[in-house]
């Protein structure tokens, strides 16, 4: 009977073996795409949802009018979080193979999304993360070390030992707890926009998902929320080709680039070069603008790449070819800032080994402080009994009762 | 005091949360110019201006999800669910989010929401209209979950329910909004002003979240039941003779066990009673938990009398049911074992 | 704090006591919109979702190329569905007032849209519908005593009393039951449709929701699905400016047509003068093609008015003006197509009194003979143990032991 | 027979289904090309097709709601959900649609669809990887809920949940998909060869749906369990040196109460252990059913051991985890009461 099937089966452009080709792509070239007031009209800036921001070209120079302008320190300092975050990826990798922690998720590749957009952002907006954009986390401050206690589940763990690892928050950092449940906290950051506006506060709030999380409903749930309200909302898709093993075009993303979903809701969708930190901080500065002057929410498409596993439990090679990264059209977003500042006379192969080196440094240093707040075998840990707090503000009977039976009865 | 029937209670309790403190604010279907389709929010808007009584899309996950984002930044969303047979949309941000929020980030986050929603039969609703999906949120861990059974502990609760900083499910049984009900049909129908609780303070006062209430003492036999089911059970002690005492249990999750265990520690006989369906509802976590706490006292199987484990039929709504007869039976059952 | 609050909030144009406005709605001349082969790309028609397909001209007669030119007495069908449509919810309006069913939902100004187009489908095609679509039910040939079975719950109900009032079904006639769930049905039709495909089927799914439904998540899964798949499905949003008191705008409807929410994902979205029974009908032909030819899904979003109160337990005084009908620029869809036939020669005012009258009749009849099977209150009833039948296909021991448990003790 | 883990028991049972019935096909994410994060589908896509092993959008509420469109016309979907923490999206298609179509339109359409998902902790998962959702879906009506604790069920069931015409929530303890697992984390892992029930037919057989399993006779107390704690309970019953009746309960709606009242009606003590939070969880729908057949035989308060009423935590799995040691206190508790 299914031989008779004409049902449409997307594919990828190359499976194992196959070699990697991304024709599918559609490029624009840096400068080509025009910038509209941030007033315009949805439907008056729909080429921004197909076309693609772009900044820097190949040759490290930049052009157009999505410029942002920014000086040398500036740049310096996104180049040393997207590095940072990097070496703290490498880092934890290392010691998940290790058996230290029990997983880890990289954003290799990804890293001028997050780092760019943070910059870009003022310290009061609120962002909402999913588990690829520690690039927040790195870009607002947030001590590596912070961050590996909790990867530990240790005595430091901001968490106090619930959360898988990479599940990080930040109260005074201004970023939310993150949750393993995909999309949920897209339509959350639209009602945090919300009530800024209500509040009559400036403050905006972004989110992120990746490509296949735009299927799940919350991604509707944002869209029609933030476009009935125009809550003052930045709602983020990084699409990097790959959600575990499948290809964004099951999310329909090659039929119609993600950031076109918006336009339906009257949203403007914006198409930018991930791996471009200026354009994304362009188009993020835009957004920005846009809802805090009341002017709506904003999709942002950021193209990229994932170069690495989904997670540590994840073997790529089982569906993709090994070589898909290197063929990669929009490069590597440390490599393309590294160059531009070197093109500018502000940066040298030499200081970026340098730095190089100290930041792998500094993730190990982190790394050998954070454990000694305790491991998942050795050194302090933290009270199982903590487990019965924080469900309710105050713990009821039940959970006391239950606190007590497991504090009599031992485990196992 | 006033006398109010039960959306008017519902309806005060959220006037004067609104007047109290400017971080309430209501959200849900049709509530805000309209004042809702069982008019619970009439006027509000009016009052509070639209801005803090918020008509939404009709999407009840997207409803709680900007709420539960509301709650983080500050505010204090009350939301409706129109009919509790239309929450599921919105069932998992319930439960992997807003119920577990507060603990996964260590109590540096949580949403202080309220979620209100009809629900029961009764009604001629039909399948989609009459569903108690209670138990299913009494088993998820960090929400809690009330239904009052009146129109006093409807305002007092629900000013609990809003002030707390924990989320909280507030089930509201429908079929007794505009009046007590005893499970007849044929009967014509009683306002709340014929009975004590439809007296009702017209300022702010609290009812505790976690605490039942016996609502007729008695020796023979304990009831324990919830909502709708407590007049029922009221006529079924009257018209049977039984010196029954009846256990209005209010708050579903936390559950006062106290309450329940000194009651069939006395009485030693013990009939659980709602509306859902039984096979794996919230009567089987009553009925483990007497068990449990009165196993020694206990003088007969504990009686389960609940709907059937059908979907609510909108024809044989009350074959379908539990009424007076049933519950005697339970009774005559448990006293005669 | 709130007094500061600068979040939009939409507004419908006119509220009771203001005079009705309708100035909001974007409305094309009839003709004006071209008709693209089925085959062009969605981005390739994005004209269709902003303007609004018409033929029929206020004179009566027909302009432009979506003209379905169908033969007269194809239309005179037509009108007599959409007369008798309006008579069978007439009589039932009339028996819930007097008590005799407990509910009911008239689908009044908006009968062209049902039965145009089912009229444009083929019989092997699945009909997924919501409560207001009566009209497929008519023109599908279900007798309008069957119907009334159902909304008494009587010996005859085909949903066994199971069901509230007007959720009708029929196997035979490939009608699907109705739920009394918002949007649910919209997926279930693309997965019917993508079973279809994937059998080498030639039909089709069709499948109808309000605009206030377009924003619950189905809504999403729905065209997602249908891109990825290119599923053989009519997705329709029946846009009649209300849900229940709520203006569409707070689906997001004023600021982008429904239509367009197709474009984000790949779908072709045509608007429709949902009252121009010969543009319905043309339109729905094209997407029916479109699908036939495995060329994929459509979205058609049909601009009408809910004319009548949302069901029998509303009351729409409370929130719009009560003469809002009146100033509705799209008229009446039965007046329309009568002006035609009459402008073609080929009908009468006095034909139109005649069939009135004897569709009056016929209604008027069927409950009578409905009535003979039995009503809420008198006649034959069901045999309330049913209800226990149909949970599964075979009944299980506890539901046994429930159904003797309650033929012993009784009711009440 | 061969030897097979859980894994490539179900793999084998959907191979056997896709090769035997056309209209079978399966639907889920990642389970096609890359053939599954459990790798259950493996080599399915491969050998059947992609156009009956599907790779699906990241939307579990989709994928229900289009495979009841595929069931209603005439195809067999078995879907898979990643982790049944990822469940809760589909909700309301499985309450709402798939459980009542067939009541409410009395017979005439129905969606025979078995949702497959993989449940329970003990691999680190934390909160979102590890949940025991299955006491929700058993109190509602219209779906069969089943999980299997070893291979040779695991793959007779599964292939009795996909030719059941009605649809069935099949949850798969993750933790024993390659080896019994008797609560011991340290203990090093032991593969399903080491275990009779490892021993699976190749070819098509079932296992019934709404049958219990009695896995360890005994005469002092019973145990009820299902999944993962089955292999635990065992452990417990051996260490004690108590002779429990230890009964597996694979098909928890429809339950298997004769089989039940059975044991309990001859040791007259007893233990339900499940992993998920035991607040409105299955547990006291066994407790009330077993106090309901068997009052007159008990002679100790029935025992629940369960997780705690908190979200899986990531750190504390194994004090969260309910581990021998305390099913052997909840034995001696029923035994010295
Ligand atoms: C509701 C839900 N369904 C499924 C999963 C399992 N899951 C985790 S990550 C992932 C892929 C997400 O892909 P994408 O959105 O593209 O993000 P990326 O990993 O590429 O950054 C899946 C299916 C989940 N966590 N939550
Ligand atoms: C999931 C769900 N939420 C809410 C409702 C209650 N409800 C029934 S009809 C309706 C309005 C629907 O409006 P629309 O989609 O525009 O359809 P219309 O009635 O105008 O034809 C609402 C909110 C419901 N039936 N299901
Ligand atoms: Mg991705
Ligand atoms: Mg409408």
């Amino acid at each position: 009977m299914i031989q008779k099937s004409r049902l449409h089966i997307p594919h990828p452009p190359a499976r194992p073996g196959d070699k990697p080709d991304f024709s599918y792509l559609q490029i624009s070239q840096p400068g080509e795409v025009m910038r509209p007031d941030v007033n315009t009209h949805a439907m008056d800036m729909t080429d921004l949802a197909h076309s693609m921001v772009r900044v820097l070209k190949d040759d490290g120079k930049t052009t157009g009018p999505w410029n942002p302008h920014l000086e040398p320190e500036v740049l310096q300092v996104g180049l040393r979080h997207m590095m940072l975050t990097r070496a703290f990826d490498e880092r934890m990798q290392r010691v998940q193979r290790q058996g230290k922690i029990s997983f880890y998720v990289k954003c290799t590749g990804e890293e001028a999304v997050a780092v760019a957009q943070t910059m870009a952002l003022l310290p009061g907006d609120m962002l909402f993360p999913s588990y690829r954009n520690q690039g927040l986390q790195v870009a607002r401050g947030r001590k590596l070390v912070d961050l590996m206690c909790q990867c530990l589940s240790n005595t430091r763990d901001m968490c106090k030992g619930r959360q898988m690892p990479i599940m990080y928050h930040s109260k005074e950092g201004n970023l939310f707890s993150i949750s393993g449940n995909l999309t949920t906290q897209y339509p959350q950051a639209v009602g945090w926009a919300m009530a800024s506006a209500m509040k009559g506060e400036d403050n905006l709030a972004a989110t992120w998902i990746g490509d296949g999380s735009t299927a799940e409903p919350d991604f509707h749930h944002a869209l029609t929320f933030a476009s009935v309200y125009q809550a003052p909302v930045i709602l983020n898709v990084v699409n990097n080709q790959w959600a575990i093993s499948t290809f964004q075009a099951f999310a329909g993303g090659t039929r119609v680039p993600f950031a076109a979903r918006g336009l339906g809701y009257g949203i403007p969708g914006i198409r930018v070069d991930g791996n471009d930190f200026l354009a994304v901080y362009a188009v993020t500065a835009w957004a920005a603008e846009r809802a805090r002057t009341g002017a709506g929410p904003t999709l942002i498409e950021h193209v990229t790449y994932r170069a690495s596993a989904h997670s540590t439990s994840d073997d790529p090679s089982r569906y993709r070819p090994k070589d898909e990264f290197e063929a990669w059209p929009l490069g590597d977003p440390i490599t393309r800032l590294k160059q531009h500042l070197i093109q500018l006379g502000e940066w040298s192969e030499k200081q970026h080994e340098a730095l190089e080196k100290e930041l792998e440094k500094h993730a190990l240093e982190s790394w050998k402080e954070a454990i000694t707040y305790g491991t998942m075998t050795e050194g302090p840990s933290l009270d199982p009994s903590n487990m019965f707090e924080d469900v309710f503000k105050e713990m009821p009977e039940h959970l006391k009762k239950q606190r007590e039976q497991m504090l009599a009865e031992g485990d196992k | 005091m006033a006398q109010m029937n039960m959306i008017q209670a519902l309806n005060s309790a959220m006037d004067i949360a609104l007047s109290k403190d400017p971080t309430v604010v209501l959200m849900g279907e049709d509530i805000g110019y309209f004042g809702g389709v069982f008019r619970c929010t009439e006027g509000l808007q009016r009052k509070h201006g639209e801005h803090r009584v918020l008509d939404a899309p009709i999407a009840e996950g997207g409803i709680v999800a900007t709420a539960i984002g509301m709650g983080v930044n500050g505010l204090r969303p009350v939301v409706e669910i129109q009919f509790a047979d239309y929450i599921y949309p919105a069932f998992d941000q319930i439960v992997s989010e807003l119920a577990r929020l507060r603990h996964r980030s260590a109590g540096d986050f949580y949403a202080p929401i309220t979620i209100r929603t009809p629900c029961g039969g009764g009604i001629r609703g039909g399948q989609t209209h009459s569903q108690s999906p209670e138990g299913i949120f009494t088993h998820v861990s960090g929400i809690k979950v009330v239904m009052p059974s009146n129109p006093y502990d409807a305002k007092g609760m629900l000013l609990s329910a809003i002030e707390d900083d924990d989320p909280v499910v507030f089930f509201e049984p429908k079929r007794i909004y505009n009046g007590p009900f005893d499970g007849d049909p044929d009967k014509p129908a009683r306002p709340w002003s014929t009975h004590a609780k439809g007296e009702v303070p017209e300022g702010h006062y609290t009812v505790p979240i976690g605490k039942a209430e016996i609502v007729r003492p008695g020796n023979a036999a304990t009831i324990i039941t919830y909502g709708t089911m407590v007049h029922v059970a009221e006529a079924a002690a009257e018209k049977s003779g039984i010196d029954a005492e009846i256990i209005d249990v209010r708050s579903m999750a936390p559950l006062d066990v106290a309450t329940l265990r000194a009651s069939v520690q006395k009485t030693g006989r013990c009939v659980i009673v709602h509306e859902a369906t039984r096979f794996g509802g919230y009567g089987a976590e009553l009925s483990a938990t007497v068990q449990e706490e009165c196993f020694w006292h206990l003088e007969a199987p504990i009686q389960r009398v609940t709907g059937w484990d059908t979907p609510y039929p909108h024809a044989f709504e009350w074959e379908y049911f539990p009424g007076q007869k049933r519950i005697i039976n339970a009774l005559r059952a448990v006293l005669e074992a």
